[in-house]
């Protein structure tokens, strides 16, 4: 059977798993013929998925609710990827900032549209700090590091999915850095996940089960084999080299495997923390908390295998 | 020479323009005709109207009021079978004078033929400019490109020619050479002319009939029969009396000025 | 296309019929300024409208205009105000600046050809420099205020106005370039007064050009860096899937693109009427 | 700046002294075509690598020259040809494509103002519409070929082209409209053999330009969409915080505009050498 | 009339021009002086190089041998005591027909003082303008073209007049008037003339001096001193001794042709 997978973003370590499943056969082993549709943000893969461009990918799921409050597409989250927000600040070693509560009163720099942006506030209320109580400037994301390496910012926001790189350029640099997750802060949410069209998860479900059996399998294996991963993505794109592959990925796993997960389980979209996830979403971009029932975006059918 | 159906006829004729700061009027009832085959000069005071008389004949420009017909028919636009000689050379920056002479063939049918090229040759030789067939307009003097300007309009051997001022830019010679060239290719294959000058003797010389314009708005003031003997030449100029009809066009146009 | 006709007195037409004049008066009013842009983007709305309906296209791919309504309730005018604001401000900043950086490089590359052989590689290496890629150097180079945006918005709309001048002022026919040189004029009034009236229609078409460019410009800066303006906007509803507040946006953004061309085309139609050729029906 | 010197057989000069001909030799070398541009660009590398040791810029804002060498050995060379041939590809197709398009576009706005009044916003709409803003609708309605980037270029590109074009149709002098007329010609050959003529140097001036957006157009389009490319690599390896390997991908990219740039220039002097103006040193 | 330093002096001036298909030569061996406040006319065949000649003297080029004097001095760029009438009338398209006129002044000084528009008006009736001041060039006849581009190079009362056919497009009448015009400004304000033309009556009506050039490569080939009382008018023509000077030229330049 065919499959189309669509990304949310380039081609990565965080995106090793569906290598691995291409490559190592576990896609092969359930029957399946994976192809890759490149995608460029959560909000593209989500129409590509609703147009029915591609069939089955990652995508974050604030943009999938907020796209099914706002316009209704035709796309389900069947399994969590990510079980924490991978947003962060970092901050250099020496420049002040200790604890997360230091960055009152600092300069914040962060890329223009990121998820992140919209529960900055949120993450600055938990710690009863108002959006005043920083200045924040909004920057191209390859821009953020050099703007941290040279003092033009003293933090910024990223994601953790980036930990190892942003360490590079700081040795690079002769620095080094502290970060400071937001789940750390309290900012609970679930991140990316596994999104299907509807189409797909109608007209084909035996498909769907055996693609997630696989890729979860995938990602058992990436987490326990992050180097054999790392080379299968690096083999299918010779842009990437293994170590960048490497590091980003294990950064991610640590999104995937976490206590959340071992509470949880693998993928597990857990009721509480799906609502959780909506009433942050919904507060931070001033949609109606009732315009949606978070229930509605997910199908753990699928995903319920294991 | 003219018969029943006159090659151009003017019937009362104006025509205004509208200009920046207003109007102008620059023909005011224009009625005459030119016969089949006649040759005709026009002599006038400069702006007078003399190339708007002759733009309306070639549907460039279409009277404000009046009718202007050719072979009978009312004009309303342009003609193919009239060629123009205009008062600037109007030469194609980007073409040699070889290309510029034969381009009315390329523009009407698209393409060049070698029976053409060779007609453009003759051409060539016929204004004196040989040897300059690979040139481009810039590279030439004032009244070679006139007479690059002269060729193009005979080179499609049109039935009627208009011509403004041709010989305008050349000396006295070459002009004199040029005029008898004219008549005889006018004899050769007939067709009619309206050939617009500022040498009186120069319109005598060549022309079966001479209308004399008068200052803006401009109409015509004489009709001059010109009966001398055919073909003409050198010693047509010795003529007495062509000194006659010299000299009465040079006193009607003298006159206007008291 | 009968060119002439334009400088004939048609007042004194023989025959005036009464059908020939209301068409006439249609015709002005067709002629007044802004009066067709506006028909062609009402009817486009219609045309967008039509085919959403016609073929169902789902509203998170393409929302008809009545749909995108809602998406102006989205912010507040003040807010909606704030947003045009930023950008138009970049974008003219960054236009007349590019404007005052192009016509005295565009006379100096008209001067001399070594210069231009040489000088011209810099420029198309700035022109094809994709502005995302250096992005991070214009914003360590330049903080994160307006600067770094009107300086994307320069980047981009500089060309045109370079090669177009340049272009321009080199096609001045020699005769005027002869009598310039034979009053012995000072070099700059060659330019200001021959070679630049001379190069008014290509100006024209280069500002022309360039204003959209400009526009453009300030969008692509707000994606680099920007808290406000409608690039930012847009892309920030769309990165939420706010699929109608950014064709919201994209539409404003549209719409002060044609008004800044039609203010262009103005100019040159009120100033410049000589630059204009008559020769069209 | 003396322009009619150009004309005059220097050769027959009276006095052709050595240190002349040693300059005359010099200047024939540096014009020969490239040399010139070549010698930019090495400029321009050298000053930037000098910048870069003198400041001291560290390497992860702006790599020095003999830094980004190493990032050309990321991928090997078939995979670089790749790139480049995907960039290329799509730039030319859009490229061709658009002057295929602006060309009859061009010639019907020049032959009517109502046309030209009621199309132009149209074509400002699209020239103003970020190609961000609206790539999923165009890769949702074109697939995911070589077709939606085409179409970007060309979006991105039709524009310069299509005011420069019709500028320079309407500029013809109308004497030479008028012996096109009064040759009762028909329309397509009027415009074929006197306005596109005249027009030449708007149109080239329009060439240059769009050859490097369409370069730009291939690398927006491959930032929205896209497996390969010069801007796909540009933006991958930026972010994957590879600074020196995009580096790498900019100088081939920036190098690739050059050559075109300098491509479209050689035309005009070999097949069009009379619409460039003689009167510079 | 002429003094110790001649006004413009050619020392044997030789000019070959560099052409699409070759080289070309336009001037051989031309040694002349023009006296202070002598009027020289020019006459020869057409691309003999009489427009080059004067291009030589107004130092828009540079001969390709021998050396061109103006005041004593080597002409190596254009001066600023030179007016000049373009053998085509060379108006600027967007100015009127006034602003032209004072173009000079604009374009020297970059202002045009009230004075200066004064000075323009005169000059606009002098050339027979009157109510076109605010025209633009493309409303103007051929003939009213170059009368605005006489107008142009007399506004600066120049000391040194150089005139390529200014009166080409002018009828007979105009022509006179406009030549009487220029004899009265001359001995007002007693400038350098140069003055290409094609008519040789006109040459020696007006002249000191007439040069006739040789067909190309060109030289001049007769110096002739007109010894025609000044000042000179419409009673000149009828004076024998001007008839024989025409007739003498005429035939120098037929004989040519043998
Ligand atoms: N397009 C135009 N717009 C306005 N006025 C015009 C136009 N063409 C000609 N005129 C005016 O019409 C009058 C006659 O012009 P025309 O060119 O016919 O004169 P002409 O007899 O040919 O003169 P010349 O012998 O000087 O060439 C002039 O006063 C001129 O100013
Ligand atoms: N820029 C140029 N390039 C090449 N050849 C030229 C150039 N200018 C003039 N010539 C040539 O030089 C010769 C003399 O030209 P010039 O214009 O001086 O003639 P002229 O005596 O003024 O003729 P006319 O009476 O026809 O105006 C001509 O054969 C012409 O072809
Ligand atoms: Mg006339
Ligand atoms: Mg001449």
């Amino acid at each position: 059977d065919k499959v189309v997978y669509q990304l949310d973003w380039l081609p990565g370590g965080d995106k090793a798993p569906i290598y691995v499943c291409i490559q190592t056969g576990f896609c092969a082993e359930e029957g399946l013929e994976v192809t890759i549709e490149g995608g460029r943000g959560s909000s593209e893969a989500i129409t590509k998925l609703a147009t029915g461009v591609s069939d089955i990918g990652s995508a974050g799921i604030g943009a999938l609710m907020s796209a099914k409050a706002g316009e209704g597409v035709p796309v389900t989250a069947v399994m969590s990827l990510f079980n924490k927000g991978p947003h962060a600040f970092y901050a250099l070693v020496g420049s002040g900032v200790e604890k997360i509560e230091d960055v009152k009163g600092r300069s914040v720099a962060t890329s223009p549209f990121t998820e992140s942006n919209i529960y900055l506030p949120l993450v600055l209320q938990d710690m009863s700090m108002a959006e005043t109580d920083i200045t924040l400037t909004k920057a191209d994301p390859g821009a953020l590091g050099p703007m941290l390496m040279t003092g033009a910012t003293d933090v910024i926001i990223a994601w953790l999915t980036d930990v190892s790189r942003y360490t590079g350029q700081a040795k690079e640099a002769g620095k080094e850095l502290v970060i400071f997750p937001w789940s750390a802060a309290g900012l609970e949410l679930y991140s990316a996940s596994l999104v299907a069209s509807d189409k797909f998860l109608k007209e084909r479900p035996d498909v769907a089960r055996r693609f997630i059996e696989a890729y979860k399998k995938s990602i058992a294996f990436a987490y326990e084999n992050p180097k054999e991963a790392a080379e299968a993505v690096a083999a299918a794109v010779p842009e990437l080299s293994v170590e960048n592959v490497e590091g980003s990925l294990k950064d991610a796993m640590v999104l995937v495997f976490n206590e959340v997960t071992e509470k949880d389980g693998l993928g597990a979209f857990e009721p509480e923390r799906l609502k959780a996830t909506w009433e942050r979403v919904s507060k931070a971009q001033g949609l109606d908390p009732t315009a949606l029932d978070p229930e509605s975006i997910v199908d753990r059918s699928f995903a319920a295998g294991s | 020479m003219s018969t029943a159906v006159p090659a151009i006829r003017f019937s009362s004729i104006g025509q205004v323009f509208r200009t920046g700061s207003g109007t102008l009027e620059a023909l005011r009832g224009i009625d005459m005709t030119v016969g089949r085959h006649e040759f005709v000069a026009v002599l006038g005071p400069s702006g007078c109207g003399k190339s708007t008389l002759l733009r309306l004949t070639s549907g460039l420009i279409r009277p404000t009021s009046g009718t202007v017909e050719v072979f009978g028919h009312p004009v309303s636009e342009p003609r193919d079978d009239i060629g123009i000689v205009f008062q600037k050379p109007t030469l194609l920056p980007w073409a040699t004078v070889e290309d510029n002479i034969v381009f009315p063939a390329r523009h009407k049918t698209g393409r060049v033929g070698g029976d053409d090229r060779e007609k453009g040759r003759v051409l060539i030789a016929r204004v004196g400019l040989q040897g300059f067939g690979k040139q481009l307009p810039a590279e030439l003097s004032g009244g070679m490109q006139q007479r690059v300007g002269i060729a193009r309009a005979l080179f499609m051997n049109p039935d009627i020619l208009l011509m403004d001022e041709p010989f305008s830019a050349l000396d006295a010679l070459t002009r004199e050479e040029m005029g008898f060239e004219l008549l005889r290719i006018w004899e050769a294959q007939p067709k009619t002319v309206m050939f617009i000058t500022h040498s009186i003797g120069e319109a005598v010389l060549l022309a079966d009939r001479v209308l004399v314009m008068s200052e803006r708005p401009g109409h015509i003031v004489e009709n001059l029969r010109i009966e001398l003997p055919r073909p003409r030449g050198i010693d047509t100029s010795n003529n007495k009396a062509m000194h006659d009809y010299v000299g009465y066009l040079r006193g009607l146009l003298l006159k206007r000025a008291a | 296309m009968t060119m002439s006709d334009t400088s004939e007195a048609s007042s004194l037409s023989v025959r005036p019929e009464r059908s020939e004049t209301r068409r006439q008066v249609m015709a002005r009013a067709i002629r007044a300024p802004g009066v067709l842009p506006a028909a062609t983007f009402v009817l486009i709305l219609l045309v967008w409208e039509a085919s959403c309906r016609v073929f169902a296209i789902p509203s998170f791919i393409l929302p008809a205009p009545t749909r995108v309504l809602g998406g102006f309730g989205a912010v507040d005018t003040a807010r909606w105000l704030e947003h045009v604001w930023a950008t138009l401000r970049v974008a003219m900043t960054g236009y007349f600046l590019s404007i005052a950086i192009s016509l005295p490089l565009s006379i100096m590359l008209s001067r001399s050809e070594i210069l231009s052989r040489a000088i011209y590689p810099i420029l198309v290496v700035i022109q094809a420099t994709p502005v995302v890629a250096i992005a991070p150097v214009i914003i360590v180079a330049l903080g994160s205020g307006d600067l770094p945006r009107v300086v994307i918005t320069c980047l981009i709309t500089f060309f045109p106005l370079v090669v177009s001048t340049t272009t321009g002022l080199m096609a001045t026919p020699p005769e005027l370039i002869e009598l310039s040189r034979s009053l012995r004029a000072p070099v700059f009034r060659e330019i200001t007064q021959i070679r630049l009236p001379y190069a008014v229609p290509y100006l024209f078409s280069a500002l022309k050009i360039s204003i959209t460019l400009a526009i453009i410009g300030a969008v692509v800066a707000e994606f680099v860096a920007a808290e406000k303006g409608l690039g930012y906007y847009i892309q920030f509803s769309t990165s939420m899937f706010q699929v109608q507040q950014a064709w919201a946006g994209l539409i404003v953004l549209v719409l002060l693109s044609l008004i800044l061309f039609q203010i262009v085309t103005a100019i040159q139609r009120f100033w410049f009427p000589w630059s204009l050729p008559g020769d069209r029906t």
